[in-house]
């Protein structure tokens, strides 16, 4: 890739191509990164690919092998497993195309990571979530697809929790983030223990679900995590809402983040970092207001 | 000289009902034993319990007077018994070559199959049985009468001592029925024992050396075949004289009042040309051989299959047959010449079989079902046929071949059907049960049904139809009524004038 | 000899002879099951008999409970449907659609309910009149369905339902929850249908014997195109509990629920060949399921292990069942 | 009328009629097909017929050819095996946990591939041996296998492989690509066995009529057994494979995998009610399948309708190849 790009059009006869390749795109999370980078590339002139793995990082591979074929220069790539998806970075490698990873990283030569600070959003929701609670109290974890950033907020929730020896984890179960059986494992959850406090969850389908279980129980948990979706903001602004924060990642700033990273590098930005972690902000009550991705 | 094979005391019971009891039953080398009786006796479960297939609750079966313990057809394969069985044995999607070897494959050198030889050998067999089959092509795609061959092609490849061949003529022409015969008797000099089942008496005459009858699951008697008549062992199978199996030749057709009337009706866009009246309370014969085209033509008729051209009126007016149930609104019905394939719901039991197609009769004014009185009725329907079954909720799988067809006839006696196609109404069933079917269909000619009669049995024709029409290679050769009915003149036009 | 045999029992063997056909009817066996898991996690499990948790089961089983009348008829005629979870998706994303477009909510359930019947009839049209396998049919259209419900949908859920549509999902009627009432309205329907009509015992022919069926006189591929329609109408049901309940059309909502479903049929004594078994059987395998699902969980047994559990009491189960047919 | 019939052809009538017989055999419809798609495909898209995307798609295609490949011998004889997903998952697990335990890769695979087999013999004893339906044995073991697999990796993706093992996945040999020489490999095998073979005969028999192959002395239960351990044995393969291409066991993979595999045989012409078809034709169908998911993607037909467009092919495809059979 020598092909330069001015900001506004298309240098020499070759178009921009630029292929995403989504882990799922059943997620509005997903879905919104996937508006902001076309917005961004069509302020660049640029022809964006994007593609569907639904969780199966085999048919991720197979996605990114079709897209080198289409003759890609910046791959952006969200994995569905960080290790299994090395075939497809070295194919790009090869085929010289510059790779980002976004969301999660990726095992072999990626050119570049960006990614909220997963550890940070489970530390920082399970610590309110603790002082709602004021240190007392019965918690269970909603977890979900065994990747590495869902293990970063399950480790990150549990490190919060440990500070706090009133606050006993119960259970922990698998919601699959999806809001389905996220509802149906939380229901078995409740009746298992009567006296819970509150709840985890991985991400905010999950605890879109987990929240019509818990109110259909009446009962009083407190129920916390990780994205900030829409429709999580809009319930947790509602009074006495059992859901009471999640920490907010910023889709729209990942992508273009990482669409900044990846022209840098593909225009051959020797200094460019390898790595941008991206904040995660805590939305409560208060700030859900103000909140959008 | 003890006997080649010896049973010795067999019963078997299925659940509910007792199949055999004490059966005994001797064959020589060289000797081909009859066996008979009514449809249901037992001489199928006999003989597989002969071959491996059941196993018996009691008794022995000793060959070359050592005993025997089967568990399965592979062993009494390897102890040289064979069996050509009643319902076929067949895979369809094979061909005849691969039918005929399965499970005894000729290897080549590398241990791979060696198709050219077994070709050969196969084309051996043929030639023996003087035939001539297309070695290559799925065997569903032939006659019935061609995979009645290469199923015993296939017995014969055994080389076995002791054979057992269960009806295997009911799907043959006379001509064809001579050809196995002769094999038969060249096993003979080869001092192969056999046992031959069938229905017809004219072949027990012609081929076996003695008889044994069973009735209901036990020996009635055995005999030396010179020392016995067909109305004796007939008797003896059936518990009665049978004076005629035929009833008193009457006839109710009214030949001014067409009942149905086929103008002109093609198969395939360039088959024939079929046209045919049926009269009131007439009964036409079709007549011809295996594979001439009658089914077919029934089938049309129905709209079972889709006639390419077809120009029919029921009692003047035009109607369009496109589907078994129009043809049933309007009431024709058909009785198809596979009872298991065609005829029954098996896992339905008697009842249900029997009000299949009749339910909306028992229906009030809510559309569901009253059960109560679709069982009566059901029940009278099997009385009058008079189905041997412990209750109308028997599943219709437990019954014996004959009893099956009759629940087959039942259903159609509940409806008012104007016009019955029986297509081989008797074929498999023993001689009691063959007379009560004729007598049966000469009552429903007598209320003014008209029937239409598919069937290979020459005698079955003469003794029943008032009419004929005979098939040859799918056209009606001819139509044959009164004097002309008989049977060197529907033979001569069912060979296509060969045979005159 | 079989003459001399039954007027049907009036006599004093009556008792032992109906408990000898009650034995021999389809669901026997698998009520059979369904006690016995359910005393061991009644007996293991101190949470599992409250009544706060049989409505919490029942709710759960519900939805597979739903899908699975539909797959019965189905698999009763020899056939199967493995559209059913994205034909429910489907259905319930439309509803969802509507609703948000401002269409009044009962007129929005209808036509998502008739998307689902149309859906099901577009599997009939294929299998009954161009004669094609089912399994591979609805294989086929399982992707479109999914393809359709993501299209409509962009991919996102659809959110912010009118509040009186909770109703179906979360609401109740003489106290008892709206997904149960419903549940036990579809089987009631079902049963009537199947042992007391016409209809019914056509479908069981056709699972018997489809040709014999055929030239008796009965239209099989109308009955088939209805069984098919059906199917897709149950899902559809399934459907708007779940988006009720949910309050949001999940356009990838239902994988794997055609399996689930097909287990509860299969566990509740029917003959996945055709022909053979009944509604009622149907509905004690999806509680079955529904137990273990619930029971497993309140447990704490680790989602893993579920699965392993899960798999060898259906083949248990089915084992079991099996043995009797000699 | 058969006396006078038919001296086997060696006249000159002789092409027309190998023309006739060619059209009947079961791959010809599939193959028409395939050729159809793929030169659409080649027209409308210019990076199609490269040779680079040759090879990339006989490898994307090969793990589902050859799942579909034990997937036909378990059609072939009437039954089913929808445990290859899982099982898959399962094996290349194993092979990755032994191999990140010190085992040398070799006797890893090996004991990898053993897994399958023991697996697939498994569901193969209920099938023969305990008479109960393939479609409901492997559904059940299907979230066995899972289960396992999930158990066996605590949920995680296994990684860390030696780099020699990254060959079957990613070297070649003689200018072959791994995956496709072994994808080659495993349909010779197939072709010979059932062609070639009694053994094959055997299978075609059963999948035609189970009772009559037993009445003509074949032991069917050992055969169904060789057929599920033989499917097991190949999904393993294909576990070999993924692993090393993705250099990780994953628990996880191969969800919906036996639906494709599935549509792979039946695309290739296969009776779904067994007896009838090719193992050639099977690797024609999934060949199919590839060039439908490659050219798509290449099109860049966006995700949602690909699904649409792959299931109105699937059901065109069987629509007209079904045509035939009147
Ligand atoms: N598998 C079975 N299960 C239950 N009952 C059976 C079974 N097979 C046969 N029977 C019963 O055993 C009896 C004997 O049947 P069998 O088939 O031996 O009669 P058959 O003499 O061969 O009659 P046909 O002339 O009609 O062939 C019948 O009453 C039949 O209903
Ligand atoms: N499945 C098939 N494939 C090819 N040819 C067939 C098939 N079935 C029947 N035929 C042929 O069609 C012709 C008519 O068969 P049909 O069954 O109508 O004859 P039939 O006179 O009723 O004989 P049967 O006594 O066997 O009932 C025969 O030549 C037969 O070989
Ligand atoms: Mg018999
Ligand atoms: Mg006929």
């Amino acid at each position: 890739g020598t092909a330069l790009a001015t900001g506004t059009a298309v240098a020499d006869d070759h178009t921009l191509t630029i292929g995403m390749s989504f882990q799922e795109l059943n997620n509005e999370y997903f879905v919104t990164m996937q508006e902001a980078l076309e917005s961004a590339a069509d302020s660049l002139g640029a022809e964006v690919i994007t593609t569907d793995a639904r969780h199966d990082v085999a048919k991720q591979v197979s996605d990114v092998e079709d897209m080198i074929q289409r003759g890609i220069d910046i791959l952006l790539l969200n994995p569905a497993d960080s290790v299994g998806v090395e075939t497809a970075v070295l194919a790009a490698k090869e085929a010289g195309v510059t790779t980002v990873a976004i969301d999660a990283q990726a095992n072999g030569p990626v050119d570049g990571f960006v990614g909220s600070k997963n550890y940070d959003a489970g530390y920082k929701a399970c610590d309110y979530l603790a002082q709602q609670l004021d240190g007392e109290g019965q918690v269970a974890l909603l977890d979900g697809i065994p990747v590495v950033p869902i293990l970063q907020r399950i480790d990150g929730c549990t490190a919060a929790l440990d500070e706090y020896p009133g606050i006993e984890v119960v259970d922990k179960q698998n919601g699959r983030q999806e809001r389905t059986h996220a509802m149906t494992v939380t229901e078995n959850i409740i009746q298992a223990h009567p006296d819970l406090d509150g709840l985890f969850s991985v991400n905010d389908i999950g605890s879109l679900g987990a929240l019509i279980a818990i109110n259909s129980s009446s009962k009083d948990i407190k129920l916390v995590s990780v994205d900030g979706h829409p429709e999580a903001v809009a319930e947790i602004q509602k009074a006495d809402s059992p859901f009471i924060a999640t920490s907010a990642q910023y889709p729209r700033d990942m992508v273009r983040l990482g669409l900044g990273l990846g022209l840098a590098k593909h225009w051959g930005a020797s200094t460019a970092p390898a790595e941008i972690p991206i904040d995660v902000e805590l939305i409560d009550r208060e700030k859900a207001a103000d909140f959008s991705w | 000289m003890t006997p080649l094979l010896s049973l010795r005391h067999i019963s078997k019971s299925f659940p509910g009902v007792k199949a055999l009891q004490d059966v005994s039953l001797d064959v020589h080398a060289g000797e081909v034993h009859a066996l008979l009786g009514e449809n249901g006796a037992g001489k199928s479960t006999l003989m597989k319990i002969l071959c491996g297939i059941y196993r018996q609750d009691e008794g022995d079966i000793i060959i070359d007077g050592k005993t025997c313990d089967f568990h399965g057809y592979q062993d009494a394969l390897n102890a040289g018994v064979g069996i050509i069985f009643q319902e076929f044995s067949l895979i369809p999607d094979l061909d005849a070559v691969d039918n005929i070897f399965l499970g005894r494959e000729l290897r080549n050198r590398l241990g791979l199959r060696d198709r050219p030889g077994m070709i050969r050998e196969a084309q051996r067999l043929f030639d023996r049985l003087k035939v001539s089959i297309p070695m290559d092509c799925p065997i569903a795609e032939l006659s019935v009468a061609d995979q009645q061959f290469i199923e015993i092609a296939k017995a014969l490849s055994l080389d076995a001592r002791i054979l057992v061949l269960d009806e295997p003529t009911a799907t043959l022409t006379p001509s064809e029925a001579d050809h196995l015969f002769t094999i038969m008797r060249e096993l003979r000099e080869q001092q192969v024992g056999m046992v031959f089942i069938s229905h017809h008496m004219e072949e027990i005459f012609t081929i076996c050396d003695r008889v044994t009858v069973m009735r209901d699951g036990e020996k009635v008697d055995d005999c030396d075949i010179v020392s016995t008549t067909p109305d004796d062992l007939i008797e003896k199978m059936v518990g009665r004289r049978v004076e005629n199996i035929f009833p008193e030749h009457r006839c109710d057709a009214d030949y001014h009042d067409v009942v149905l009337d086929i103008e002109a009706l093609r198969l395939d866009t360039n088959g024939p040309e079929h046209s045919l009246k049926l009269h009131r309370g007439e009964i036409l014969g079709f007549a011809g051989l295996v594979g001439s085209g009658r089914t077919e033509l029934a089938m049309g008729l129905i709209g079972a299959t889709r006639p390419a051209h077809a120009k029919v009126s029921m009692e003047g007016k035009p109607v369009k047959l496109r589907h078994p149930a129009t043809a049933l609104k309007l009431g024709i019905g058909l009785l198809p010449e596979s009872r298991k394939t065609q005829g029954l719901i098996l896992p339905f039991s008697c009842r249900d079989n029997i009000s299949l197609n009749n339910l909306t009769q028992f229906q009030g004014a809510l559309p569901l079902i009253r059960r109560g009185q679709e069982s009566r009725t059901a029940a009278e329907l099997m009385a009058s046929v008079r189905v041997k079954a412990p209750s109308p909720e028997t599943p219709v799988g437990d019954l014996s071949g004959g009893n099956q067809q009759k629940v087959v006839i039942a259903r159609w006696l509940g409806h008012q059907c104007k016009v019955l196609i029986f297509d081989e109404p008797t074929r498999g069933i023993d001689v009691g049960a063959k007379s009560e079917i004729y007598a049966l269909m000469k009552e429903l000619t007598a209320q003014g049904v008209s029937i239409i009669m598919i069937s290979s049995e020459l005698p079955e024709v003469l003794g029943l139809c008032d009419r004929a029409a005979v098939f040859y290679h799918g056209r009606i050769a001819a139509e044959l009524q009164g004097e002309d009915l008989n049977s060197q003149s529907i033979m001569h036009h069912a060979t296509g004038g060969l045979s005159s | 000899m079989s003459q001399l045999a039954s007027t049907p029992g009036t006599t004093r063997q009556s008792l032992s002879l109906r408990l000898a056909r009650w034995r021999r009817t389809p669901v026997f066996y698998p009520l059979i099951g369904f006690i016995v898991v359910f005393i061991a996690m009644a007996v293991i499990n101190d949470n599992f008999l409250t009544s706060s948790n049989m409505v919490n089961l029942a709710r759960q089983a519900s939805i597979i409970a739903i899908i699975a009348a539909g797959m019965s008829l189905a698999i009763l005629t020899g056939g199967i449907d493995l559209s059913v979870g994205p034909v429910m998706a489907l259905s319930g994303t439309v509803m969802a659609g509507l609703m948000v477009a401002g269409v009044p909510p009962v007129l929005a359930i209808v036509l998502g309910l008739l998307v689902g019947a149309a859906f099901g009839a577009f599997n009939g049209v294929f299998v009954a009149f161009a004669g094609m396998p089912p399994i591979i049919v609805t294989l086929a259209t399982m992707g479109i369905a999914r393809g359709l419900g993501l299209i409509y949908t962009g991919g996102y859920p659809i959110s912010g339902l009118p509040q009186e549509f909770a109703f179906f999902g979360r609401g109740s009627l003489a106290g008892i929850e709206m997904p149960i009432l419903i549940m036990i309205g579809v089987y009631a329907i079902g049963y009537v249908l199947l042992s007391h009509t016409a209809t019914g015992r056509y479908l069981y022919a056709i699972g018997g014997n489809e040709e014999a069926t055929r030239l008796s006189g009965i239209r099989v591929s109308r009955y088939k195109l209805l069984v098919y329609t059906l199917s897709g109408t149950t899902a559809a049901i399934a459907g708007l509990i779940l988006t009720s309940r949910l309050m949001s059309g999940q356009p990838n909502a239902g994988v794997g629920f055609e399996l689930d479903a097909i287990a509860a049929v299969v566990l509740g004594g029917a003959a996945i060949t055709g022909g053979r078994g009944m509604i009622l059987g149907t509905l004690v395998g999806a509680l079955l399921l529904g137990v273990l699902n619930n029971g497993l969980n309140l447990m704490g047994v680790s989602p893993y292990l579920q699965n392993v559990i899960k798999g060898l009491i259906i083949l248990l189960a089915i084992y079991i069942s099996r043995k009797r047919t000699p």
